[in-house]
């Protein structure tokens, strides 16, 4: 537990580092960024909230097993993507062209078009979920661990 | 001689890791063994970033490009996926230092060695 | 010598054999002595008329194996078991040690 | 003392090693491009995606990033395991 | 070709979060069943390619273009009989812990992370791209490095998992390094396609001896051998096993590394002779230290460390002598033979060894062997399948150890006599720490204070039992497994061209 300005800094920040991650997660096939980027961007809201409440207060918020549930449903999506293609071959492309982000930029520069890369955006979206939730509950697990050995010790 | 000129990272990276084997190997602190592996990670990673450089080259993304001389896109994506397996591994480390400390109280490598021989 | 070195080499004839002699053994056993009782003084340790230890101490312990094997061994297990210090920065230096000796090696060939 | 001498000269021999190669690499920033020039020319066409990292990353290696989740979910689940509340602590 | 398409189920099976018992069981069976599929399709129609994300499975190099660009999964001969032995140890393992875990806590992680080093292991058999092979390794080592520290209340166990990871890690990032090497060399990251454009220069050949270092200390050969004791002797429950098939694995990458990538354009006769002396070292070092050891599972692991010399030896005899069509043909197709034949035998029998060794451990609360003694009596399954992997591992003629190391005698012999003769000294020496495990752990009168120890549970039977029939089965019939899997691994590791006309194209 920190002392009241962190805490208010704390609180007015966080919100806006999600929303970056957000951003960086869902334009991660037209600007540079992706899933892992924006959701460590995202799970280091986390980490500050961690930083200035304490693991005691976070740690009710967060549950560990429903961040390894998170973490895990994200891998599947990651993979259902992937399997989505396999009448051709695992991990196909199956949406270029197609009604869901299927526009196809022409060679060369192109200008900032959401609904292209197929699969991408949803395989970003997978990943982001595993990183946020992974990271958080590694994050989460190790504060209450150091926590307890500091106090056992 | 022109080589040390032109490939001034490399040996940047080269001296980064000996840096980084020096703590591995020299450090008895189990926790400074483990800052030398993600020194010397670092290095690797920075290799693998370097490696896919072109001269005069931009980032390799389409959108508002200003042309397509661009750098090489695998090394970057390369050098994504090894950040991410360095901090699981990391992650790990840290956890069975953590649970060393737990047990000995230490985390010196010499005190920590129940098993031997 | 370059044929095929299993050809010659059947395991069910060695099973065969070991399930022949275990007939034989065991007939064998059947023609042994005719007056041996369990549970009576035949049965009994003789140890110069000691009285029989108890059991735990009967069996003999793992440690006093082979004791005069590593005492004839001994020049060779010192430093060996020396080596086995078990701290993680020795295992590393044997790791990159080994890393300088193999490329000291291939380069060393490359010379020739 | 025999460490230290052990260190050093694995030391000098594996840094010797690694700045040999760092001298004999290629000349910097003039990489050898068959398969990434393949991969910028093809990316927005067989992806439709702009930025090529991520095509790299999700599509045309899409099994590494694969494996790269795999390997931080499994690290994920390891910390938590073994960072556990053990049946004796448990009481507590 | 199509049923190739299905392997890669298993891989994502394993991710599913809330894994129990049964799905676990279910899962690897299904593991299996696809592993042996793909064998098939590999033994009948020669190597197998599947492209990921192309528009065709087939279609390894991308239309207009000369090199292959995405991840091509490539399974030869070897790839498909290192799957099919990762895929019953594990098997085997997850079984046998269903049991002796069920007094721990967070068992569903437990599951998880056996699932994927299982995945990790067939994984890395079946990838046809360098790059991949690191992801995997890390994911090997790290699932690994949590088993073997799974039991935390142990300070040895945790000890062991951190020694893992650490060594495995470094490994893994000198992996990465010849990795980068390459790639700045070529720009490609397929095996077939580097050993393709190998040019064998001196970056090439610094390259090598990092990898083929990286890979020998995760396979736990002799001069970086020290943490495979320590991280397998307090490895919970059914995983040693699993974990020490995990090392064969490694090996199996070794194998793949010197012979497809490097395979004739490297200075053979050099590098094998490394391979050599690391295998002897092993083998002697080994059973020397496992002579001494009085923990029983710890004995158990030197000699696993002994075995992978045997394998070594084997290998790296065909491996010395590569460059000569001649002596290849005479002696050294079936050293190498002789050496992967260990592989799988080796994999069975020291499986179950460890698996006993585990159950003693299991129902005693000890592993000391100074304090054991009569457990013949009151283990009598345990007993059993303690003589049939102790007979097999010692090379005891109708075992199928001794099918595997007469093959390995026979080639040696013909390199160098002195070989074979260490190699039988160790496996009299073998024979002899065996002895001294059944003596003091099974013989002698019943020891007063395991009075009511009674014998394993079932699951457990069962999983010791699916070793001890594959080592049974391996020995009454080696002729007839040595011409179905064990040459065709062999042959696809002496033909590098055919591995990277598969991939280029006959290029």
């Amino acid at each position: 537990m920190m002392s009241k300005i962190v805490r208010t800094i704390t609180r007015l920040v966080t919100p806006a580092i999600m929303v970056f991650g957000l951003y960086v997660i869902m334009h991660g096939h037209v600007t540079s960024g992706g899933g892992f980027q924006g959701g460590a961007v995202f799970a280091s809201a986390a980490a500050l909230l961690l930083v200035a409440f304490g693991s005691g207060r976070v740690k009710d918020y967060m549950r560990i097993p429903d961040l390894t549930a998170i973490s895990a449903s994200g891998a599947l999506v990651f993979i259902g993507a992937g399997f989505a293609g396999i009448a051709t071959t695992f991990f196909y492309n199956l949406f270029v062209g197609s009604a869901i982000f299927g526009h196809v930029p022409e060679f060369g520069p192109a200008h900032e078009d959401i609904w292209t890369g197929g699969v991408i955006p949803i395989m970003n979206t997978g990943v982001a979920l595993n990183v946020v939730a992974g990271l958080t509950a590694v994050m989460v697990v190790m504060a209450i661990a150091s926590n307890k050995t500091r106090d056992g010790e | 001689m022109s080589a040390i000129v032109t490939n001034a990272p490399f040996i940047g990276v080269a001296a980064l890791a000996c840096v980084g084997l020096y703590i591995m190997l020299a450090q008895r602190n189990l926790i400074k063994i483990v800052m030398g592996i993600t020194i010397f990670e670092s290095a690797v990673n920075l290799f693998l970033v370097s490696l896919g450089y072109r001269n005069e080259g931009i980032a390799p993304i389409f959108t508002n490009a200003t042309g397509t001389h661009m750098v090489l896109p695998v090394p970057q994506a390369l050098t994504l996926t090894s950040i991410v397996i360095g901090v699981a591994t990391t992650a790990l480390m840290l956890t069975f230092i953590v649970l060393i400390y737990r047990h000995t109280g230490e985390t010196d490598a010499r005190k920590s060695r129940r098993v031997k021989g | 010598m370059s044929a095929p070195i299993l050809s010659f080499w059947a395991p069910l004839v060695v099973v065969i054999a070991f399930v022949i002699v275990t007939i034989l053994a065991y007939i064998y056993r059947n023609r042994g002595e005719g007056g041996y009782k369990e549970g009576t003084e035949q049965t009994k340790i003789f140890l110069s008329g000691e009285d029989e230890p108890e059991a735990g101490m009967r069996h003999v312990r793992a440690h006093n194996m082979y004791w005069g094997f590593f005492e004839a061994m001994k020049r060779y297990y010192e430093p060996v078991v020396r080596a086995h210090t078990g701290i993680v920065n020795d295992y590393l230096i044997w790791m990159f040690g080994l890393v300088a000796l193999v490329g000291v090696a291939l380069f060393a060939a490359g010379l020739f | 003392m025999v460490r230290k001498v052990v260190i050093g000269l694995t030391m000098v021999i594996v840094g010797v090693m690694l700045f040999t190669v760092a001298l004999m690499m290629r000349p910097f920033g003039e990489p050898v491009s068959i398969m990434d020039d393949y991969i910028i020319e093809n990316t927005q066409q067989v992806t439709g995606a702009n930025n090529a990292v991520s095509a790299v990353v999700f599509d045309w290696r899409g099994y590494d990033t694969l494996g790269e989740a795999t390997v931080l979910f499994t690290a994920v689940t390891a910390v938590v395991m073994l960072l556990r509340k053990r049946k004796d602590e448990a009481s507590e | 070709m199509p049923l190739l398409a299905a392997f890669l189920t298993p891989l994502v099976g394993r991710i599913g979060p809330r894994v129990r018992n049964t799905f676990v069981i279910v899962a690897l069976a299904i593991v299996q069943m696809l592993v042996i599929i793909v064998a098939r399709d590999v033994y009948a129609n020669g190597i197998q390619i599947y492209t990921l994300g192309a528009t065709a499975p087939s279609l390894a190099i991308p239309e207009t273009h000369m090199v292959p660009v995405r991840i091509i999964l490539e399974v030869d001969g070897l790839g498909a009989f290192m799957g099919l032995m990762g895929a019953t140890v594990a098997l085997a393992g997850a079984i046998y812990s269903i049991s002796c875990m069920k007094l721990e806590t967070g068992q569903d992680r437990f599951y998880t992370l056996l699932l994927l080093l299982a995945a990790s292991m067939v994984g890395i058999q079946y990838t046809g791209d360098l790059f991949n092979l690191f992801v995997f390794l890390e994911i090997l080592s790290i699932s690994g490095a949590a088993l073997a520290g799974f039991r935390t209340r142990f300070v040895d166990a945790v000890e062991g998992g951190f020694k893992y990871v650490i060594v495995s890690t470094v490994a893994a990032l000198l992996v990465l390094i010849s990795i980068g090497m390459f790639y700045g060399q070529y720009n490609l990251l397929n095996m077939a396609a580097i050993a393709d454009a190998m040019q064998y220069t001196v970056i090439d050949k610094i390259a090598l001896a990092l990898l083929v270092v990286a890979l020998l200390t995760k396979s736990g050969a002799v001069p970086s051998h020290w943490w495979v004791p320590d991280t397998y002797t307090p490895a919970a429950g059914g995983t040693s096993p699993i974990i020490y098939g995990a090392s064969l694995t490694c090996l199996a990458a070794l194998f793949r590394v010197v012979f497809s990538i490097y395979g004739l354009k490297l200075s053979l006769s050099l590098i094998g002779w490394v391979v050599i002396i690391a295998g002897l070292l092993s083998m002697f070092v080994g059973v020397t230290m496992a002579l001494r050891q009085t923990d029983v599972k710890r004995l158990m692991t030197y000699h696993a460390i002994s075995q992978e010399g045997y394998m070594l030896l084997g290998v790296g005899v065909g491996l010395a002598v590569l460059g000569d069509p001649q002596a290849v043909a005479a002696y050294g197709r079936e050293a190498i033979a002789g050496g992967i034949f260990h592989v799988i035998n080796n994999a069975f029998f020291k499986g179950l060894l460890l698996l006993t060794g585990e159950a003693l451990f299991l129902q005693l609360g000890t592993r000391d062997l100074n304090k054991m003694g009569g457990m013949g009596r009151n283990m009598k399954w345990t007993c059993a399948f303690f003589i049939i992997g102790a007979l097999a591992i010692s090379g005891v003629p109708p075992f199928n150890g001794f099918a595997s190391k007469l093959m390995i005698y026979e080639s040696s012999f013909q390199l160098n006599p002195m070989l074979t003769i260490i190699a039988l000294v160790v496996s009299i020496m073998t024979l002899a720490s065996f002895t001294k495990v059944f003596q003091a752990a099974f013989t002698g009168p019943e020891q007063p204070e395991y009075a009511e120890v009674g014998g394993v549970p079932l699951s457990m039977k069962i999983g010791m039992g699916i070793l001890a029939a594959a080592t049974v089965l391996f020995s009454l019939f080696p002729q007839f497994v040595v011409d179905t899997i064990v040459y065709p691994a062999a042959d696809a590791l002496l033909n590098q061209t055919g591995y990277i006309g598969a991939v280029m194209g006959g290029a």
